[in-house]
């Protein structure tokens, strides 16, 4: 006990180490923290690889076509529900997803825990239509490819001789 | 006067309840983290109690179980007018990676009135202490409020 | 020549206690009771005996100062203790026989509920 | 009329109610404070007690259904109350009680006792598990410290009777300070040092402070004995714990540190609240930052064997005449 | 002296003994009349015991009664003689209220039981016999009394017959007892031989001329140890414990309350007034040790126990230990103090058995461990519980603490004054033993009165008034006697404890004018020893009174007063629904089967000393071989020490 006694009082005459938060700014995370997530759409390929990996299913996709035909994305990362494991993030092959260091995700609204972010998918061009003549080339063509490749089996078993 | 003292005085001296609804554990470190020397919430009045009689905060951490669901309910009925409800970490609110288990039956706001909510899996200490300050705001605002 | 009672009332003082003591079976204890009784009153009767007294029996005419006889105090007094002793031996039997009743032995090594 | 008035204020204002609240609120807020600094913290506000005891005053108070509502509401009060009255018994200012010759030192320590027993009561009137098992180790804590307590004050009376002093009262207070103008404080007396030792190892427990709060355990057993409390019945019971520890720290300086008097009154008052500051350091501040709960069994032998011994060789020293 | 007066002491006692008789006659058929007989018997005698409050207390005077008119002549008692001095007559008194309580307290709560004939018949020759043993003059009357007395109370105390435990408590009460009654006998045959008279004033007069005769001093161990079985002193408490548990509740304050009394009186008649002999230092360490030792061994035993009377029997034990301990300080401030305490023992533990007796008879159970709650079913039997239970641990303003403050003085005193350590550590074991009463009777509330309501006792109902009144008379004595010590020292301790000290008057009443001197009795055996300190509880009280008011009004400036959300909200207990909001807090759990069993509540102390218990519980077997061998040999080493030292 005496040790502990000591060490008390001369604890007693240092500065104390309490930080001094929440007066004033709060202090940066460490490097690499895994925070708030920021969803850039403007590189988004679509992919959904990052709702498959999400443990918790905190994503959401919506997708809503508009009158064009153009489709608009829009997805929702609840952070409520998230685990900031980092999967998400990692798996992003255009890098939209990723975990800042702001930590400080206190609210009193469900909107306060909402990250969200929407872009527009083109429609593609419509197709060419093909005729008939060229169905029957295409189709001779795959006959002709399929004959040469019997004719090669055949020839195998002689080379082996 | 007197019931102006108070009021200020509630915002001086929250106690702090906890309620683990079936956590990891993460959470509740955290929360006592909060009353270590490095951040100190007691500089602020705030106080562990053991009992939600006296309690003006209650914390809760985890994904409601349904172990824990009755007992959860049993404690927030027994703390004394005005309280405020804090829920703590990404679980109580959603369920997180338990969403969907067949022994979850949450979240917590199907149960409470959940005044603020801390995200994260689990908060920094720093987004606790915000999340508390924020709350022994508004436990002063409903004293006010009730007195009226 | 009383010597011989006070030895003979310490005697059944002792083995009165001894009974007591050592025996087991409740009988044997109250037997024991009387026993310690017995002596008693055998020293009380003899305390008040005055070799060559005659019986105290007197009327107040006869009574003059020479007078010898044996003391009539203790006498009353044994007579008033066998009659409690009895009463105490009757009243310890009767427990005795609803013990048996209750309990089914008379051994008090089991009649021992309440103890600590 | 006048008296009338004087003996209001005593209660109210001066040794009374007033100023022990004041004087509760300031030592317990200093003790926290010094505690957080010891452990590296900043620690609350000085008047932290202050605000607890208005917050609690706020809240709504819920009556459990087991508890017996009577009995609930009166024992925190009483407990006070008898506090209260044992600040009035002291002669903290001047040799002189507010209330004198009513009281004597095994009256102070019955009612300190009733402080307890009103803690006790109530926590068994709330009828809570919890508040079981908290009221019965209040109550072994009781038992420990009240051994090494009563050969203190034996000691001590013993110490003042034998004086030529020509006092026929022992167990007084009044005649303890008169000893001590005399002769000098008895904490000068060499014999009676080790009593002063073993008192200040009673004054934490006595108060129930950290290490030995095993009746008000609150991670353990939730609170104990307080497990039911809640709203303004709980503020009283906070005050009492509060005041408790100026009652104690001002027992110890009319024991051992008595009979210093400057004869200015405001001098006096001075040092006796720097007394109780420094006293509230040493016994509650220093074993609170550099030890852990105790467990029940511990504080009991604790005081049987250590703190008993001491007590019992200060008797014993006294008894040879030394 | 008022002629007619002179009849009262025999007067007294004969109503109870014909009260006894009639009772049996009329009894059997007529319950009406049964119990007007009763209450005819026991009013009167404590009214006649009244009225000789003011020549005996109050003028001084001694009341000597020769059966028959069998004066003395030429100096020698040849008669059966009653003398009552103020010492007599304060043992009266507490027994004839006692009896008083008694009696109309089993007017109701032996209504469960039949033949009850036989009750009233036992319970009056009862008290008749007790009442007879404190105002006889005469010492072979004293043991016809102890052996009425015990035989009554083995017969009462066996009442119950079906009663688990009750036919073995009264047994062991009467083989161990008359270890007692025997020793006793043998002691007055010795005094006998020696000095050919049995009446107490003369044998007073004429045992300090016996010297160093080895048979009178055999005589006075015998004797000693003798009442010390009335009394249940140390070796003797189990036998108590087991009679008090199992007798019922009224007769339990009987034993406790007065045959515990009669023990008590004839130890201090015997120490103080026949043999003198107080103030030798081997007398008073007997008797002080014995007193000592019987109140912390019995005071720990009641941690052990589970069965609530027999709680209260061991605690019983322990507040005689007290008396006993200060009665052998033989100081005047020690005798005051101890009759006070025995006074107030009477009264406190009189009423904790009776809310015993409540509580068996309202929910049948005296367990501990199975009882709880019953605060909220029987409010006013608790509030006179907790009366009870504050005045056994001696917490002001309750006469336990008047009492108890007065032995602290005395045995300090008593120290200081001789420069003896031995009755410093007395008066430290007296302080503790208080502090350990009070911790079992914390449990002894807790597990019965406060904490869960068990299922099976949601309909108990209080006791009916009938039961309350007698318990309500004991509890304001509690109080009244608490609240004016300078009262009760003045017309009550005062003129006993002078009464003692005056010798010479006792010898001279009884035996003609002279006798003393002419013996050589000239002083008294005490030596006066100045009251220290005052204890005003009056002005305390409104002291207490006036910053509870001013607590009051802080709380209600503290507390909001025009909300309803913010106000005190409790729940009624006959609600049917259940809302968790007002269940206990059981860390969520439903606290249906959360009580605190009254046996483990202090498992942190027992743990502490769990040697000394174990041993105790082991030494307490229950065997009556073993009791009776106890005393034996307890009887045994007294004789022989005495023989030796003396």
């Amino acid at each position: 006990m005496l040790p502990y006694l000591g060490k008390a009082m001369t604890n007693l005459f240092r500065k104390p180490s309490t930080e001094k938060f929440p007066v004033g700014d709060a202090p940066q995370a460490a490097e690499r923290y895994r925070g708030r997530i920021s969803y850039n759409p403007d590189v988004c390929v679509n992919c959904g690889m990052c709702m498959r990996v999400c443990a918790p299913q905190c994503m959401h996709r919506d997708i809503e076509t508009l009158e064009n035909g153009d489709q608009k994305i829009t997805f929702t990362f609840d952070l409520t529900s998230c685990t900031f494991c980092g999967m998400c993030a990692d798996f992003c092959s255009r890098h939209s997803i990723t975990l800042t260091d702001d930590y400080m995700m206190v609210g009193t609204q469900p909107e306060d825990f909402i990250v969200t972010g929407s872009f527009i998918k083109k429609a593609p061009p419509p197709k060419p239509k093909l005729t008939p003549e060229q169905i029957a080339e295409m189709k001779a063509k795959a006959e002709a490819a399929k004959a040469a490749k019997a004719a090669a089996k055949a020839e195998e078993p002689k080379a082996d001789a | 006067m007197f019931e102006k003292l108070i009021d200020n005085s509630m915002a001086k001296s929250p106690w702090i309840f906890h309620v683990n609804a079936g956590s990891c554990n993460g959470c509740d470190i955290e929360l006592v983290s909060v009353l270590t020397p490095r951040y100190d919430a007691e500089r602020f009045g705030f106080r562990l109690t053991g009992t939600p009689r006296q309690a003006d905060i209650v914390v809760v951490s985890g994904p409601i179980t349904l172990q824990t669901r009755d007992r959860l309910r049993r404690v927030l009925e027994q703390v004394p007018e005005p309280y405020v409800v804090v829920s703590l970490g990404s679980c109580p609110k959603s369920g997180n990676v338990f969403k969907g288990s067949y022994s979850i039956d949450g979240p917590l706001d199907k149960w409470t009135h959940v005044d603020v909510s801390v995200a994260g899996c689990t908060p920094k200490p720093e987004a606790i202490v915000a999340a508390l300050a924020k709350a022994t705001e508004i436990l002063k605002e409903k004293r006010k409020e009730m007195r009226k | 020549m009383m010597i011989v009672n006070f030895i003979g009332s310490f005697a059944l003082i002792v083995l009165g206690l001894y009974c007591m003591v050592a025996k087991h079976n409740l009988v044997k204890v109250i037997i024991g009771m009387g026993l310690v009784d017995y002596g008693a009153n055998l020293l009380i009767v003899s305390v008040g005996f005055h070799a060559g007294g005659t019986a105290p029996i007197f009327t107040i005419a006869e009574l003059t100062r020479a007078s010898f006889f044996v003391d009539p105090v203790p006498q009353a007094l044994t007579l008033t203790s066998i009659v409690i002793g009895a009463c105490t031996t009757a009243m310890s039997l009767s427990l005795v026989m609803m013990l048996r009743k209750q309990y089914g032995t008379l051994d008090t090594r089991e009649i021992r509920r309440l103890n600590g | 009329m006048t008296a009338l008035l004087w003996n209001l204020f005593y209660v109210l204002i001066f040794p009374g109610l007033f100023f022990c609240i004041l004087m509760g609120i300031l030592l317990s807020g200093l003790d926290r404070i010094w505690v957080a600094r010891m452990q590296r913290r900043v620690g609350p506000p000085l008047l932290q007690g202050w605000y607890d005891f208005l917050k609690c005053c706020g809240k709504e108070t819920i009556v459990p259904r087991h508890a017996k509502k009577a009995v609930y509401f009166a024992a925190p009060v009483v407990g006070f109350a008898a506090l209260i009255t044992i600040a009035l018994f002291l002669p903290v200012v001047g040799g002189k009680p507010a209330f004198s010759g009513t009281a004597d030192l095994v009256v102070i320590l019955y009612l300190l006792t009733l402080v307890s027993v009103c803690m006790i009561v109530g926590a068994a009137a709330s009828g809570s598990p919890f508040a079981g098992v908290g009221l019965s180790r209040e109550m072994v804590a009781m038992i420990s410290y009240e051994l090494p307590f009563v050969l203190v004050i034996l000691a001590i009376s013993k110490v003042t009777l034998t004086a030529d002093s020509g006092l026929p009262m022992t167990f007084s207070l009044q005649a303890i300070w008169d000893y001590q103008t005399v002769n000098g404080p008895l904490i000068a007396h060499w014999s009676l040092i080790p009593a002063a030792i073993a008192l200040l190892f009673v004054i934490p427990c006595e108060v129930g402070m950290h290490p030995f709060d095993i009746a008000e355990a609150e991670t353990e057993i939730c609170e104990g004995t307080l497990s039911e409390y809640s709203g303004p019945p709980l503020a009283v019971f906070r005050l009492t714990h509060m005041v408790k520890m100026y009652i104690m720290t001002a027992l110890f300086y009319v024991l051992f540190l008595g009979g210093i008097s400057t004869g200015i009154v405001a001098v006096d008052v001075v040092i006796f609240i720097l007394v109780c500051v420094l006293l509230t350091f040493i016994t509650m501040s220093l074993p609170h930052a550099a030890c852990a709960r105790f467990k029940v069994e511990q504080v009991f032998q604790f005081y049987w064997t250590f703190v008993a011994g001491l007590a019992l060789i200060s008797l014993i020293l006294v008894w040879l005449g030394l | 002296m008022n002629s007619f007066l002179q009849n009262f002491p025999i007067l007294a006692i004969m109503t109870l003994f014909v009260g006894a008789f009639v009772t049996s006659l009329v009894g059997r058929r007529n319950a009406v009349a049964r119990n007007v007989v009763v209450a005819i018997s026991v009013t009167g005698a404590l009214a006649m015991m009244l009225a000789l409050i003011k020549p005996v207390l109050l003028d001084g005077q001694i009341v000597a009664y020769w059966l028959g008119g069998w004066t003395p002549v030429e100096g020698w008692a040849i008669g059966i003689s009653l003398e009552v001095d103020a010492l007599s007559l304060f043992f009266g008194l507490i027994v004839t209220v006692a009896v008083f309580v008694s009696g109309i307290y089993s007017f109701t709560y032996m209504n469960h039981d039949d033949s009850l004939v036989n009750y009233y018949t036992l319970f009056l020759m009862l008290s008749g016999s007790v009442l007879g043993l404190v105002l006889s003059g005469d010492l072979f009357n004293i043991f016809v009394m102890i052996e009425i007395m015990t035989f009554t109370a083995v017969a009462l105390t066996a009442f119950r017959t079906s009663y688990e435990g009750a036919l073995e408590g009264a047994l062991k009460y009467l083989v161990v007892g008359s270890l007692g009654s025997t020793s006793v006998l043998l002691g007055i045959a010795m005094i006998y031989s020696q000095l050919h008279t049995l009446n107490l004033a003369q044998i007073a007069a004429l045992i300090p001329g016996q010297g160093g005769n080895l048979v009178t001093i055999a005589a006075f161990a015998f004797l000693f140890m003798g009442f010390g079985t009335k009394a249940f002193l140390f070796p003797f408490h189990p036998l108590a414990a087991d009679a008090h548990a199992v007798a019922p509740a009224s007769i339990s304050l009987m034993i406790s309350g007065v045959l515990t009394k009669c023990g008590v009186y004839g130890i201090i008649r015997l120490v103080y007034v026949l043999y003198q002999n107080i103030n030798t230092p081997f007398v008073s360490y007997l008797v002080t040790g014995f007193g000592a030792v019987s109140m912390f061994v019995c005071v720990t035993m009641a941690f052990n126990q589970h069965n609530f009377k027999r709680l209260l029997a061991f605690h019983s034990i322990s507040q005689v230990g007290y008396v006993i301990t200060v009665v052998g300080l033989g100081s005047a401030l020690g005798l005051s103090a101890g009759l006070y305490h025995a006074m107030n023992h009477t009264i406190f533990k009189g009423l904790l058995f009776l809310t015993a007796g409540a509580v068996q008879h309202q929910t049948g159970s005296l367990d501990l461990d199975s009882l709880g709650g019953l605060s909220k079913k029987m409010p006013k039997t608790t509030l006179l519980f907790l009366i009870g239970a504050a005045s056994i641990s001696g917490l002001p303003p309750f006469n336990g603490f008047a009492s108890k403050w007065l032995i602290y003085q005395a045995a300090f005193l008593k120290g200081v004054y001789d420069g003896n350590f031995f009755y410093i550590m007395v008066a430290v074991v007296a302080l503790i033993t208080s502090v350990l009463t009070l911790a079992s009777f914390v449990k002894v509330s807790q597990s019965v009165f406060f904490g869960q309501l068990p299922e099976q006792y949601r309909e108990v109902r209080e006791v009916p008034l009938a039961m309350r009144l007698p318990m309500w008379v004991l509890a304001v004595l509690c109080v009244v006697t608490g609240l004016f010590p300078n009262f009760v020292q003045t017309y009550l301790l005062t003129p006993a404890v002078s009464a003692v000290a005056n010798l010479t008057a006792y010898i001279d009443s009884a035996m003609g004018a002279g006798y003393a001197a002419a013996h050589g009795i000239y002083v008294s055996g005490l030596t006066e020893v100045p009251i220290t300190g005052v204890w005003n509880p009056v002005s305390w009280l409104l002291l207490l009174f006036c910053v509870t008011c001013g607590v009051a009004i802080v709380a209600l400036l503290a507390s909001p007063n025009d909300n309803s959300k913010l106000h005190i909200s409790s729940k009624d207990e006959t609600a049917e629904e259940r809302d968790d909001k007002y269940e206990s807090f059981f860390s969520g759990e439903e606290a249906l089967y959360s009580q605190v069993g009254g046996s483990d509540l202090f498992w942190g102390f027992k743990h502490s000393w769990r040697k000394y218990f174990s041993f105790m519980h082991d030494w307490h077997s229950g065997i009556v071989n073993d009791y009776t061998l106890y005393g034996v040999v307890a009887i045994a080493l007294v004789l022989l020490v005495c023989v030796i030292v003396l």
